[in-house]
């Protein structure tokens, strides 16, 4: 399995994906005029022929007939076509030290803050290719990407997660506050954001700051959280060093998760090692690390389990070097999870 | 024989009750003998403020009697917010549009308003409950506005009362529930309390001052604001009969609506008649009537064929008086079940 | 002789030059040919809306005739802010105060607001520079008025007209200056332009939504909010004589005015009569007379001592109409300088 | 010259201190009653006898002689008595995608964020006591006592910086702003507030979100700029970890610095050592390291330019030795400066 650009070919896979899952996927719906525009965006971006403010890079997940089984994308910079919203929750104390009262509501205030930043987004794994690391392969290969082409992204980086809703696909803060201002269910909100109706959503929604304590309990409880499917999401960006910043979805209060893009696990930490073949194929497994290439529009991230470190070189088996398809020998190596770093680094020495 | 004169010192033990009634709302009247003292002190120098100055801080006490007996109060703030700010709600509706998607709705907010400054505000009325009567609460409202009619110079163009906000089955606030109860984290008449004895400073503290969208308030309190409170229906009659409405502002605790009026449409302005004393016709139905002494006013309920009012109104003959009918009309006639103020 | 009558498709020539003059706003007026049909097609279905049905959105467009020739135009929305929401800016005081501090101040605010709809809205108002003189600018104004008194029911029961606003010496304006400009990045008079052709949308998306704090605009624009333009008194005038006022709303983009009135009391409905034709007496005063056709209407400046209006006002004899003096009280008596509304 | 906790015997020098410095030192004024109550405050704190809501740690500078020389405080955590104030900068886009028109305006919300933050505060040292790293072992010493005893703390920390004031003393962002809501002079302010008066005047401040484009550009340029004497404790500060995250004071347009506490340089990559005697006293300076001992009561820090590391042992000389009064040998060590940081971790290997 590999992560590489997605290609004008990979159209029907793309849309075979987007209809493999149900609503909430808005970023992805199952509309192929609207997929191909995507992915000739994307083209376009690898080919560094876009301006940053247009440029969105999709990946695919590639087995080894080159079947797309998964996409992922990072959008370099948000909010400049049309505006980003989202709630920022800001805390709002009221006291009187005389007669010793003080309360504090954390209050809703409509911003446009994330301006400018890039956005981890289009997060598809087709059920197939679950398990084997293919889920981490596939969301962490773009940090790998960041990494290496720190400059056509932004200072910032982050990602809208998923809401809450019922089983029922209700939203109780969309209920409790989104469609008090314009009676729509939740459901065809979703369908319109995903077809690039989302600004004009959001023109729509209060433009006070909203205190939260006017807000049902079940709504105050979706103030940053997320839809049971996207929990290991999000405990994979926080792994990697993302944090709930007091920013929520405007629909559905999912948070938004956001780092530094110089403060990421796998930009910080990851290291380039001269690549060599693994002189003993049937070594020992090893916990996995992330591999690749330098290139950009042949850009490759793999997998490995077996690997050998010396100095500044790494050994790998034969066909990860294969799937690499390096240029130069040179190779970006991290450990798919954080809590395996220290591991990489001590071997390195 | 109900009758309207200015508070004095010595009426602060029959007052004391009446302030402190189980229920009542009042903030603005002294709960203390202390407090009370200060007030008709202040009373006393408005009512002695000699003409063409004008006393913007006025503030006038005055206490029903019944034969002599202290049964109710009321008072006149000649001018709010001429000290601190004047804090109530302005309702105002904005609309959520979009051509696009074809939505068009319409959204009420209340925004923290301080517009209500410059008006006399009528304020601390109370009433003993054996008088809680049409009659009663005619005079007692009637009789202060012909006060104000007569004196106008002292007072604003603009008159405002405060009503209580409707109330749930358990006598309690929707918006105070809502909204205030959780900045103030005290029960509704803590905080008119507060608000009373302490300056505004309180309201700015902990009030919210942000707009507030009414859709996000609960159900009740969304269809019962601006709403008086239920059982005082006699009390809003007279004022409405007086020319008062609702006006787009409400009371920031209790969401209660604040009655306003122009002076110079009052019923008991236009309906009332300066005459010399002797030339008072004979009254065949139930009439007010004073003198025209500011420092010394005395306003009388005259009962109907009522032979003799010289010895009262503490005049001499040919002295002017000002008089207007007792207006009932609307009022309950069953006199039961009026709460408390 | 002066006349009004309702706009037709023949007229649209004569309209063009009128709408697209150098200096005007009236943003309401359509520029083009195509669109200025539209707009009048619009207004013949309102004239010929039948009696009891309530068309709460027509648009009456008439133009102002001498001798036949088109010489000015001005329409009536007979009812603001029904298929968009209309917007202006409400100005209100908050107080800023701190008792330890020994602080009180007034701080204004501007809050965007949508109350002024449900008025019928005089607009599009133009005259040829040759006859910006009083007695065709209170024709015209008084005129339509008249309209209104006779056919009240289509109508409602208040009337604003948003008055041009204070213009610097370059012409320019200083609100859209210090506000509209930074967010629409365009001339205001582009800004009226794509507000008038394009839905209101626009505004919704580029104005600002938050309350605004006066003190924080330019001095020359704190001093001339709500200040109708200066070149055009004769106009202002017009509008004062008739009973309107500035209201407590101005416009969004330059600042101008919002002039608001009751129907009940504009001088023309008041002072206006109505008579068999027969009766009308001599008038030895400029008259306005109109026929009381709400799908033919016909609208005549009679000069004093004009003997005979039967034949132009289409009527057999008998007829009603309703007339009302000519009132061009306390405008300029020389005709010059009167600007572009 | 050590940093230790302060002590009620401290006060004449911190009163010569506070005199020492003029205006614009807010937190520290030249009140001997205040400062006594802000020493009681802080002995109680070293006590452990305070909630976190109300505790302050202030720490001196002390010579040889235990002569007070400096200071510099922590306050665990803050707003809660009464409100603390930030303006935050947000972004509000306004967009009409029809005729490609998009405006930015930062615009200015007042917000109580750092509620329950630690917040750095009252840095001073005295002009005889500059040089010899002097200053910057006062400020950083806060970090080492973090490090230490970091459940005392909160999850966030954060520095409001002394804003940019022109030389007739003259705030053009205080001018354009807090002056028309109530006309006071900024020297005044800036009395007041050091009198415990800041919730009283920030109550004045304008509630309602402020468009910036409508504040002049000088006051606009003070958003987030510090006043030129404060331009090395901001340099600090970065160097630490501390970034500016779009708040500013509400009264000069300051930035507010802030970080969560676990991010910040010197908590992340200290060391405990095992202190032992440096055989040859008379060894080559090296760049200097920021040395703690483990108490609370008797915190001590101090800075070393000779020193030995082997393993987990660091050969000290014998009066840093002394200085730390070390209990049970184990001393915590940073580098003095981020730059350094990688020289340390060699040299550990």
């Amino acid at each position: 399995m590999i992560v590489r650009p997605i290609q004008t070919s990979d159209l029907d896979a793309l849309y075979a994906l987007a209809q493999s899952v149900g609503v909430g996927m808005n970023s992805l719906p199952a509309d192929k005029a609207y997929l191909a525009k995507k992915i000739d965006r994307a083209v376009q971006s690898f080919n560094l022929s876009l301006p940053k403010e247009q440029a969105s890079y999709l990946f695919v997940l590639a087995d080894d007939q080159d079947r797309a089984l998964g996409v992922c994308g990072i959008e370099a910079s948000i909010g400049w076509d049309e505006p980003w919203y989202t709630y920022r929750i800001s805390q709002m104390v009221h006291a009187c030290q005389d007669i010793n009262i003080y309360s504090n509501t954390p209050t809703l205030f409509l911003t446009n803050d994330q301006i400018g930043y890039s956005e981890l987004c289009s997060l598809l794994l087709h059920p197939d290719a679950r398990g084997r690391k293919n889920g981490p392969l596939l969301s962490r290969a773009r940090f790998m990407f960041i990494r290496q082409f720190r400059e056509l992204f932004a200072r910032k980086i982050f990602a809208e997660m998923r809401g809450f809703n019922d089983e029922q696909g209700q939203s109780p803060f969309w209920d409790n506050l989104g469609r008090k201002f314009f009676n729509m269910e939740f459901d065809r909100i979703d369908f319109l954001t995903g077809r690039g109706q989302r600004s004009v959503i959001a023109e729509l929604m209060p433009k006070y700051p909203v205190y939260s304590h006017l807000l049902s309990e079940s709504a105050r409880a979706c103030f940053g959280k997320v839809h049971p499917n996207t929990q290991p999401a999000l405990e994979m960006l926080k792994q990697e060093g993302l944090r709930f910043e007091n920013y929520i979805a405007i629909f559905d209060g999912g948070p938004v998760m956001e780092a530094y893009i110089d403060d990421l696990r796998l930009i910080k930490d990851s290291i380039v090692f001269t690549a060599e073949a693994l002189i003993t194929d049937n070594a020992d497994e090893q916990p996995p690390i992330l591999l690749s290439n330098q290139s950009l529009e042949d850009f490759r991230t793999t997998l490995s389990f077996q690997y050998r470190i010396e100095g500044n070189s790494i050994q790998l088996p034969a066909q990860v070097l294969d799937a690499l398809n390096l240029q130069d020998n040179q190779v970006t190596v991290a450990s798919l999870y954080a809590r395996d770093q220290s591991q990489l680094f001590t071997m390195t020495g | 024989m109900y009758s309207l004169r200015p508070a004095k010192p010595s009426d602060i033990t029959a007052i004391l009750p009446l302030a402190n009634e189980q229920g009542a709302r009042h903030a603005s009247l002294p709960k203390t003998t202390q407090s009370l003292r200060s007030f008709i002190q202040t009373s006393e120098d408005s009512f002695r403020t000699p003409k063409g100055l004008t006393a913007q801080s006025g503030n006038y006490f005055w206490v029903l009697t019944d034969q002599d007996q202290v049964v109710g109060t009321i008072a006149i703030e000649a001018f709010t917010g001429q000290k601190e700010p004047f804090y109530s709600y302005r309702r105002e509706t904005l609309i959520n549009a979009s051509y696009r998607l074809k939505v068009k709705q319409s959204i009420p907010v209340l925004y923290q308003s301080h517009e209500l400054a410059g008006y006399s505000q009528l304020h601390s009325i109370t009433l003993a409950s054996e008088h809680r009567n049409p009659r009663a609460i005619a005079f007692l409202i009637q009789g202060i506005l012909l006060f104000i009619a007569e004196h106008a110079s002292y007072f604003s163009d603009r008159l405002l009362f405060e009503f209580p906000g409707f109330k749930d089955e358990r006598g309690e606030s929707p918006l105070w529930n809502d909204l205030g109860q959780h900045f103030f984290q005290m029960s509704l008449k803590e905080a008119c309390y507060h608000a009373s004895i302490e300056d505004k400073a309180l309201i700015a503290q902990l009030m919210p001052n942000q707009p507030l969208y009414e859709n996000l308030l609960s159900n009740t309190t969304q269809s019962t604001l601006g709403e008086p409170q239920q059982d005082l229906a006699d009390y809003y009659q007279a004022f409405i009969s007086e020319g008062f409405r609702p006006s787009s502002h409400i009371d920031i605790f209790d969401g209660g609506p604040c009655l306003t009026c122009f002076t110079s449409s009052l019923w008991t302005k236009q309906e009332s008649a300066r005459t010399r004393l002797t030339g008072l016709p004979e009254n065949h139905t139930d009439t007010i009537a004073m003198n025209t002494s500011k420092e010394h006013p005395l306003i009388l309920l005259l009962p109907q064929h009522q032979p003799d009012f010289i010895q009262p109104l503490n005049l001499t003959s040919k002295e002017w008086i000002r008089w207007v009918t007792l207006n009932t009309e609307g009022m309950s006639e069953h006199h039961q079940g009026e709460g408390v103020l």
